[in-house]
């Protein structure tokens, strides 16, 4: 801005009609900034190219490794060495392919809870928020009984009572689910009641379109930012939860795998042989930062205030 | 005292002053580029110019209040209290600048609500900034904070020292944060939109604080505003500022008869001033009746922590087809209240409300979104009134799609015809809201409150976040639509010389009830209500030598 | 403020009956508790039905359900299916996992206002960067790595190093001697410090940003215009309005620290809360039904009083919402 | 290893000083004689407090305890008659003799009688009957000093019973089945060298030395338990000083591991009365037939099994042959013979005979039942959390698909309640028994017989039946011991079930603390057989 002094230009009204072809080019300009802002943060590029590197990691080399999670290979208790990069577990199981293993079922629980939770939530959060009345008294309610009881002990609970059905993924992501899409679920509400507050509604109201129009083009895009982000975030948070049911012995059980229960497994000899518990634990926390940065990343990009 | 003493060497001096923002890694916006002024003591500067030109950073630049991304250059040289000598206060440590803060020179910010800290009491808070430079017992303190709450009209301030902000109205907070600055008395005191959050009576009584405590104690003041009424009934001499530069200096009076710079000219030819435009006859024969309400209340119920409140107490009134009828009164007079109750947003308690001949008391949701097509409504503020993720093309073929009045190929030439209609360009379609411009944003909102030709529309407010130069331009645009198309409106505004231009009829909204109603001219020339008569003694008219002569009087008559 | 609290109290009980019921149905069908009774050779069958015609385990759900609100009528929880007071499991449990619970989210709280506070003020400086990546690095640790690392890499060490036990690994205190501060204390640092870290994270990201915005309020302009320190700006007028929403955050956070706690338990061997909710779930007799139900109230009790206490102080630090 | 104690400390001559030693699990109750407390651990704390009549010693035979009893014989055969002459000196720590009231007590208690009644009116519930529902009386005489136990039948193990015996005075009040649940009074009454001191609450529990003791005193003024949930904490706690004598547990590679790598620690590692064993439910088709039974056990290489599981946390571990006594049991012989043997071809080649044809990816197919047509597949299930027991799951599946039998492996949270209800092809777990051989014969006698609640595997063979039911009426040690192992020949011809090894313990004392008389023995007292003697160096 400079150099206008004196030229007496006023506040014309067509002011940026000339500049319609510049315009014209950045006609995605809301997905291409929410692209830059989420490149401009290191933290979130390097998150996202280590989570993606993690998942081909563990969907390319299992085709490629010698040994499967499953396989008793000739070497017990080894160190890791050349033949087994991460070392072998006192029976012979190759700790390589069994962290991967462990990687692909977690990362599969997470994407599985992160997914159902977000649409139950998505559903149900955005019916109590735009209906109110019964349906978000309901929801409320059900919704406190979830925020007063420790979601590990709910998980706990319903894990047990799923005895040993309750050890297959598919399962565990069920119970998980069934906890984490009530926080959701509270934020598509709380979001949709303050975006409800938006002239933009009402304009849309005046104009006489349904409720189902309303809340699918006005209401869900502009609430999908916050949602997306929680849906990350919900994915470490599924893995810390299922993580720590494993570890107290409940959730996936032998002989699956998954990172949590090779932690448990490999916490004893964590001083003796410490690649037992380390490698596990290193990629746990790995993914868990990285999903965390890539969903700060994403809070930044969507976030409606960066494009005003 | 209507004419400062010059002293010969200015209180404070801004010479070249330059301020840099820093955006991103290499970014650079220029927000102040290079402007100079004077103030002398006692003397009242008005500082005036469109929204971002850089007043409000030129104020804090002053007091080294800007933020750590913003980098100074010039100079800002202020004759110190205690040596008497001029002093340069860029690059002043942040020790010194402290020193000077409040007790040389205190600033008066533009939001009374956000001015103070919520968690401590008003009395705790005043006491603080006092003793921040001077030691004074608790005893004194407190008597000292009694005394300046009195002075600046708080009423009962030994009770009330010990409230909590919340606790006042947003005219009474202004005044306590006016109370904050005043009890350290310092040798300037710079405003930065003091009044823009107010009520045009509660402005005309801040003001009038302003200038008494001018004249009695001889401070200096830099008005920061846009208003030119507030300029004609305080200041001495004005500062025109325009991108960031200072276009135009000057005694208000000189600048006022004889504006130098087109922008100025520009500014001046766009304030609206009551009686100047013509006010419009009433519609000749009000047969058609397009809105009727009897005895109309409207009630919000209890909520959390919150006890149900009667926003709308029994309002009676009628718009007849083809009529603007404009709808003023102070903030929280229940105007929008009403106005969304009429489109059928808000519920009716009681009474009776019948719209384009739908009554709309306890109507069934399904005849509600059938009746809504054959009314307008234009939002107050632009920004949030569009769905920032949806292109315009999208925002205005939404009435078509959604009432299914257009095929789909006739959609595009419906969509031009409206850019036509409120004089926006039709590639204009390809971009989102956040695009375009305030005034462009608001006429795409009269656009798609238009779209359908509705017999009623209903504007709330629709100006109130522009520019004065771009309301203009907006007022005429819906002048032009509304000859056009011949809509009946309801027109509701806060700005009396809007309603003078637009409006037929007038009616005036006071704490939930309306006060007077009729033709607009008898409405101001003739006000029959002692609050409508109230109201347009407070309007500040942009005209110096009229406007001293009215607030004299108007001083007269309240002391 | 009183009708508030006292709706507060209903709701919180409501949502208490609700929670019995569901968990009373859900773990009394899940699996047989005296299955195990039989695994050792010899166990007499007569024995286990005897048994189970004690416990009124071959009563309607119902009734069992029904006798079990009775007791809590008087104050009494039951009994375990191996026969202990109920009542004295969960109290004693209790009491233990408060000993943990407190001094963490203590610490955690005001570790993340301090993170918090320096990161706004140092904002997008390298100071500010660390502690991002530190708060981000807190909380990707799942609490049982960082409590295994803790008692392999840190106390272990550190003992051999003072060739005395400065911090203790299990338990709250050493038994058998005499209860004292410091034995308590050197028990505790560990897995209080674990469980603390677990929420510093992301409280520290919501201290710095409710710092941030407090800091860029017009309250502190003013506050800055009227010439007052800098340490008084950020103090008086910056923390005292930033520390309102981080503490209905914690408050709201309070049901995650104890489930954190579950998992810290087990690891430094506490015999707290959470082992008597995991034990009753997986232990010889399980599920345990009235110890599952008897936890689950309590500790629901217990959150609603802490989310009370959490409104009422709410209150204090924020006069808008006084009544 | 530097980490110095508080607690093992001794000060002076007469206080003998405290050890910690640890407890690895929940305790449910103080009566462990009852179903539901009957965990190893409360026997091992209340060891010395309740006194015991006989004593396995580390060569697991029975020591009469000569401080509580003057004489213990059996005075006829036929019927069997014991008699116990109890030490006029003996008495409980409130004054009360200790008299043939206590016997009584107990017999009434444990014998599962519904004619004998709990404080409260209710039946007793206790953990184990078997040789006390054989006695037809107990009778006291002699002032109470001399007991006569009459049996209905003949029962070999009669000195397996009244180990230990509870104060009758006090139970008789409280209750037996509730009302020794909780820490009280009730549990400060002693008859032996200890005493209960303080219990907190799942924490830990103190036992100190019984001053009222009319024998020789215990060595050490107390021994403190310290209870944690979890093995894995032991090697810090043992290395800070937190734990002087951990209690040998169940171990598993990485706990001997951790436990070495303390510096000085006295590592103990020994086999324990509880053995491993693969599991065949013959009521599934396929493993009603004994070849296949006998073909899978060819399949299965025991030793490589022992190798990668228990043989790294003793190398001394060895495969087991017998159904009935372990290695270190005087009647234990090794009837594995060639059904043990691991010859893969030979499994192979009878599966092929028993009906079964190669499939396409390796694996059989049967040509008849309900898989024909189908890869030949297994269940093999486990509970959640036991992680020796999913390893055996993963041997055995591994080496069972080298013949081609495709194993389903299946852990399950409510693993017992299944298994009883017969929901599984083949299980692997432990039966913890105690030095007395008559404890199995619930498991291997016929499945329909009401007394023979343990086999859950359908298995029955007469023959089998009547050696057991002859071997446990037989008096005579030596000629028992011929009767059990006819009978584990036919339940290893038969196949009943694979035994694998025995369950290696873990355990041992730190370097800081020099502890004299500290000695394992397999029976379920481990270390405590006899912590009376344990001395401070
Ligand atoms: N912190 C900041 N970072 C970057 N640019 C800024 C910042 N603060 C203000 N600006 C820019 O500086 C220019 C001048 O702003 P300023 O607040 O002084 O305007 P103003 O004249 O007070 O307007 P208004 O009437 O709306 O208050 C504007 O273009 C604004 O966008
Ligand atoms: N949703 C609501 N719930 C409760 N009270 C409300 C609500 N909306 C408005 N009010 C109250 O109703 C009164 C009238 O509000 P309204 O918005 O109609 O006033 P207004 O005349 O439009 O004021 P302004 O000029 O400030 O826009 C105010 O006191 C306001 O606080
Ligand atoms: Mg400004
Ligand atoms: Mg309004």
């Amino acid at each position: 801005m400079s150099g206008v002094q004196g030229s007496g230009v006023g506040p014309a009204v067509d002011e940026h009609a000339e500049k319609i072809d510049a315009y014209a080019s950045a006609r995605n300009s809301q997905i291409a900034g929410a692209l830059r802002a989420f490149a401009r943060r290191r933290s979130a590029l390097v998150g996202l190219a280590v989570l993606l590197l993690i998942i081909a990691f563990t969907v390319i080399t299992p085709f490629l490794w010698k040994y499967s999670y499953s396989d008793i290979t000739v070497d017990f208790s080894a160190a890791p060495g050349w033949r087994h990069p991460f070392g072998t577990d006192s029976i012979g199981h190759d700790l390589f392919a069994q962290t991967l293993r462990g990687i692909a079922t977690s990362l599969k629980v997470a994407t599985l809870v992160a997914l159902l939770s977000t649409v139950v939530g998505t559903v149900v959060g955005a019916v109590a928020g735009y209906f109110g009345r019964a349906w978000d008294a309901v929801l409320m309610r059900v919704a406190d009984l979830i925020m007063t009881i420790p979601v590990l002990a709910i998980t706990l609970v319903l894990a047990n009572v799923l005895g040993a059905k309750g050890s297959s993924w598919f399962l565990l992501s069920l119970v998980l689910s069934a906890v984490l899409w009530i926080p959701l679920s509270r934020l598509v509400r709380g979001t949709l009641l303050s975006l409800m507050k938006n002239d933009y509604i009402d304009a849309a109201r005046m104009l006489g379109a349904s409720d189902r129009r309303i809340i699918i083009r006005h209401l869900l895009p502009n609430a999908a930012g916050p949602i997306i982000v929680d849906a990350t975030l919900m994915v470490g948070r599924a893995i810390i939860v299922a993580a720590s049911m494993e570890y107290l012995g409940l959730g996936i059980q032998a002989p699956e795998v998954s990172l949590g229960l090779l932690i448990q497994r490999g916490q004893g000899a964590a001083t003796t042989q410490p690649w037992l518990f380390g490698f596990p634990a290193l990629f746990l926390v790995l993914i868990i930062l990285s999903v965390n940065f890539v969903g700060d990343g994403l809070r930044d990009a969507l976030d409606p205030r960066r494009t005003v | 005292m209507t004419t400062s003493e010059r002293a010969p060497d200015p209180l404070l001096e801004v010479r070249d002053l330059r301020v840099t923002f820093r955006e991103g890694t290499d970014q650079q916006v220029e927000a102040v580029d290079g402007i100079s002024f004077e103030v002398h003591p006692g003397e009242v500067l008005a500082i005036v110019g469109e929204s971002g030109s850089g007043k409000s950073i030129t104020a804090h630049s002053v007091l080294g209040l800007l933020p750590p991304l913003a980098t100074v250059a010039g100079s800002i040289r202020l004759r110190r209290r205690t040596s008497g000598r001029p002093e340069e206060l860029i690059g002043l440590s942040s020790g010194a600048m402290r020193r000077i803060r409040g007790a040389e020179v205190a600033m008066i910010f533009q939001e009374p609500s956000t001015a103070l800290n919520p968690v401590y009491t008003i009395g705790w808070q005043i006491k603080e900034a006092l003793r921040a430079h001077s030691r004074v017992s608790g005893r004194t303190a407190r008597d000292m904070v009694v005394e300046i709450l009195r002075r600046v009209g708080i009423p009962e301030p030994e009770k009330r020292v010990g409230y909590y902000p919340h606790q006042f109205s947003g005219g009474q907070r202004q005044r306590i944060v006016i109370a904050m600055a005043l009890i350290q008395n310092p040798d300037l005191i710079i405003a930065d939109e003091p009044t823009t959050a107010l009520d045009v009576t509660v402005q005309a009584e801040i003001l009038d604080l302003l200038r008494a405590h001018r004249d009695e104690a001889g401070t200096a003041i830099v008005l920061i505003t846009h208003n030119m009424g507030v300029v004609a009934d305080l200041a001495d001499r004005m500062v025109v500022m325009y991108q960031g530069c200072v276009v135009e200096t000057g005694p208000v009076s000189e600048v006022f008869e004889q504006p130098q710079h087109p922008y100025t000219r520009n500014l001046l030819a766009a304030v609206p001033r009551v009686g100047v435009q013509s006010a419009r006859e009433p519609v000749a024969a009000p047969d058609r009746i397009a809105v009727e309400g009897r005895d109309v209340v409207i009630e919000y119920p209890a909520g959390f922590r919150r006890a149900s409140f009667r926003a709308v107490n029994s309002v009676s009134f009628r718009i007849a087809a083809g009529e603007v009828l404009g709808l003023v009164g102070e903030s929280g007079s229940g105007k929008t209240s009403l106005g969304r109750a009429v489109a059928g947003l808000n519920p009716i308690s009681s009474g009776s409300l019948v719209a384009l001949g739908q009554e709309l008391k306890g109507i069934s949701r399904g005849k509600l979104r059938s009746s809504r097509k054959d009314v307008g409504f234009v939002f107050q503020d632009p920004a949030t009134s569009f769905n920032p993720r949806i292109r315009l093309f999208d925002c205005l073929a939404e009435p078509f799609i959604v009432n299914n009045s257009t095929e789909r190929p006739q959609l595009r030439q419906a969509v031009n015809e409206l850019f036509d209609l409120v004089h926006l360009p039709r590639s204009f379609a390809e971009r989102f809201p956040h695009e375009l411009s305030g005034g462009q944003r608001q006429r795409v909102g009269i656009a798609r409150a238009i779209a359908l030709r509705p017999s009623l529309i209903i504007a709330d407010e629709p100006t109130s976040a522009l520019d004065v130069s771009v309301q203009a331009q907006i007022l005429t645009l819906f002048t032009e639509l509304q000859d056009e198309l011949n809509y009946a409106c309801l027109f509701i505004t806060h700005d009396l010389a809007v309603v003078d231009m637009l409006a037929h009829r007038t009616a005036v909204m006071r704490r939930g009830e309306i006060v007077e109603q009729g033709a607009t001219r008898e409405v101001l020339l003739h006000p029959q209500h002692e609050y409508t008569q109230q109201l347009i003694g407070s309007l500040p008219v942009p005209d110096p030598a009229v406007q001293r002569d009215r607030s004299s009087r108007r001083q007269a008559v309240t002391s | 403020m009183l009708t508030f609290i006292l709706k507060r109290i209903v709701n919180g009980i409501a949502v208490v009956i609700a929670a019995s019921v569901l968990v009373f149905a859900l773990v009394s069908l899940a699996g047989d508790p005296l299955a195990s009774m039989l695994s050792s050779p010899g166990a007499s069958p007569q024995t286990v039905a005897q048994y189970r015609q004690t416990l009124h385990l071959d009563d309607p759900i119902m009734v069992r359900y029904l006798s079990w609100v009775g007791g809590i009528l008087h104050g009494d929880l039951g009994k375990s299916y191996s026969g202990q007071s109920v009542n004295s499991m969960i109290f004693s449990g209790l009491g233990t996992t408060l000993k943990m619970v407190i001094p963490a989210a203590v610490f955690g709280l005001v570790g993340a206002v301090f993170l918090g506070v320096v990161g706004a003020l140092k904002r997008n400086t390298a100071v500010d960067h660390l502690i991002s990546a530190l708060s981000y690095a807190l909380y990707a640790i799942p609490v049982f790595v960082l409590a295994i690392l803790l008692k392999g890499y840190i106390a272990v060490p550190l003992n051999n190093a003072f060739g005395a036990t400065v911090l203790y690994t299990i338990g709250d205190s050493t038994p058998g001697v005499p209860p004292s501060l410091s034995d308590q204390v050197r028990h505790a640092i560990l897995p209080v410090f674990a469980l603390a870290v677990y929420s510093m994270g992301p409280w520290s990201r919501y201290q710095r940003a409710a710092m941030i915005e407090v800091m860029s309020s017009e309250y502190i302009k003013v506050a800055r215009a009227k010439g007052l320190g800098r340490a008084r700006v950020v103090i008086v007028h910056g923390l005292r309005n930033a520390l309102i929403p981080i503490v209905t955050i914690a408050g709201a956070d309070f049901a995650v620290i104890v489930g954190g706690a579950v998992v810290t338990e087990t690891v430094f061997g506490w015999q707290g809360m959470g082992r008597v909710l995991v034990d009753a779930l997986t232990g010889p007799v399980s599920p345990d039904v009235y110890v599952v139900q008897g936890w689950i109230m309590v500790v629901a009790i217990f959150v609603v009083a802490v989310n009370i206490l959490v409104d009422l102080m709410y209150g204090v630090l924020d006069p808008r919402v006084r009544r | 290893s530097t980490g110095s104690s508080k607690s093992a400390s001794k000060s002076g001559n007469d206080n003998g000083g405290s050890v910690t030693v640890s407890v690895v699990g929940a305790i449910e109750g103080f009566n462990y004689l009852k179903a539901g407390s009957n965990i190893v651990f409360t026997e091992q704390m209340m060891h010395g407090i309740w006194p015991d009549s006989f004593t396995p010693d580390p060569s697991l035979k029975s020591v009469m305890n000569s401080d509580l009893l003057e004489s213990a014989d059996l005075i006829s055969k036929s019927p069997q008659v014991v008699q116990y002459k109890i030490n006029p000196k003996a008495s409980w720590s409130d004054g009360t003799p200790i008299s043939a009231d206590d016997y009584i007590y107990l017999w009434e208690a444990m014998s599962g009688n519904k004619k004998f009644k709990d404080a409260d009116g209710s039946a007793f519930l206790p953990a184990n009957t078997s040789g006390y529902d054989q006695i037809s009386s107990v009778k006291g005489s002699d002032g109470g000093k001399t007991v006569t136990v009459k049996f209905s039948s003949s029962f070999s193990d009669w000195k397996s019973l009244f180990n230990p015996i509870l104060p009758s005075h006090v139970v008789k009040k409280v209750g037996f089945n509730s009302g020794l649940d909780n820490f009280g009074d009730a549990l400060k009454v002693s008859g032996g060298p200890w005493m209960a001191d303080s219990y907190a609450d799942g924490q830990s529990f103190v036992k100190v030395r019984n001053p009222k003791y009319w024998g020789k005193a215990a060595g050490l003024s107390s021994i403190v338990y310290r209870i944690i949930n979890d093995s894995t904490e032991l090697a810090s706690a043992v290395q800070n000083g937190e734990i002087q004598v951990v209690n040998p547990t169940n171990g598993t590679v990485s706990l001997k591991d951790a436990l070495q790598g303390v510096g000085g620690f006295h590592l103990v590692t020994a086999p324990s009365l509880t053995f491993q064993h693969l599991d065949f439910n013959e009521s599934n088709e396929y493993l009603a037939k004994t070849d296949i039974r006998r073909a899978i056990a060819n399949a299965i290489n025991r030793n490589e099994i022992v190798q990668r599981t228990v043989g790294q946390i003793n190398p001394k571990a060895t495969t087991i042959g017998n159904h009935i006594f372990l290695p270190g049991q005087p009647g234990y012989v090794d009837n594995s013979g060639e059904y043990g043997k691991f010859d893969a071809k030979k499994a192979k080649q009878a599966l092929l005979k028993a009906g079964m044809v190669e499939g396409s990816d390796g694996y059989l197919q049967p040509t008849w039942g309900s898989q024909a047509g189908k890869d030949f597949t297994l269940s093999i299930v486990s509970a959640s959390g036991r992680e020796l027991w999913n390893q055996i799951q993963q041997l055995v599946q591994a080496q069972l698909k080298a013949v081609g039998i495709k194993v389903k492996i299946v852990t399950l949270t409510d693993y017992f309640s299944q298994v009883q209800k017969g929901n599984y092809d083949m299980a692997t777990y432990g039966w913890a028994i105690n030095p007395y051989p008559s404890t199995m014969k619930s498991v291997w006698c016929s499945y329909t017989n009401a007394e023979c609640a343990s086999n859950w595997a359908h298995y029955s063979n007469s023959k089998v039946d009547a050696l057991l039911k002859k071997a446990t009426g037989e008096l005579d040690s030596q000629k028992a011991s011929v009767l059990y192992n006819q009978a584990d020949k036919l339940l290893w011809s038969d196949m009943a079930s694979l035994e694998l090894y025995e369950y290696q313990q873990v355990g041992g004392w730190s370097g800081s603390v020099d502890i004299e008389n500290l000695k394992y023995n397999s029976s379920a007292l481990g270390f405590h057989w006899n912590d009376q003697d344990w001395r401070l160096k």
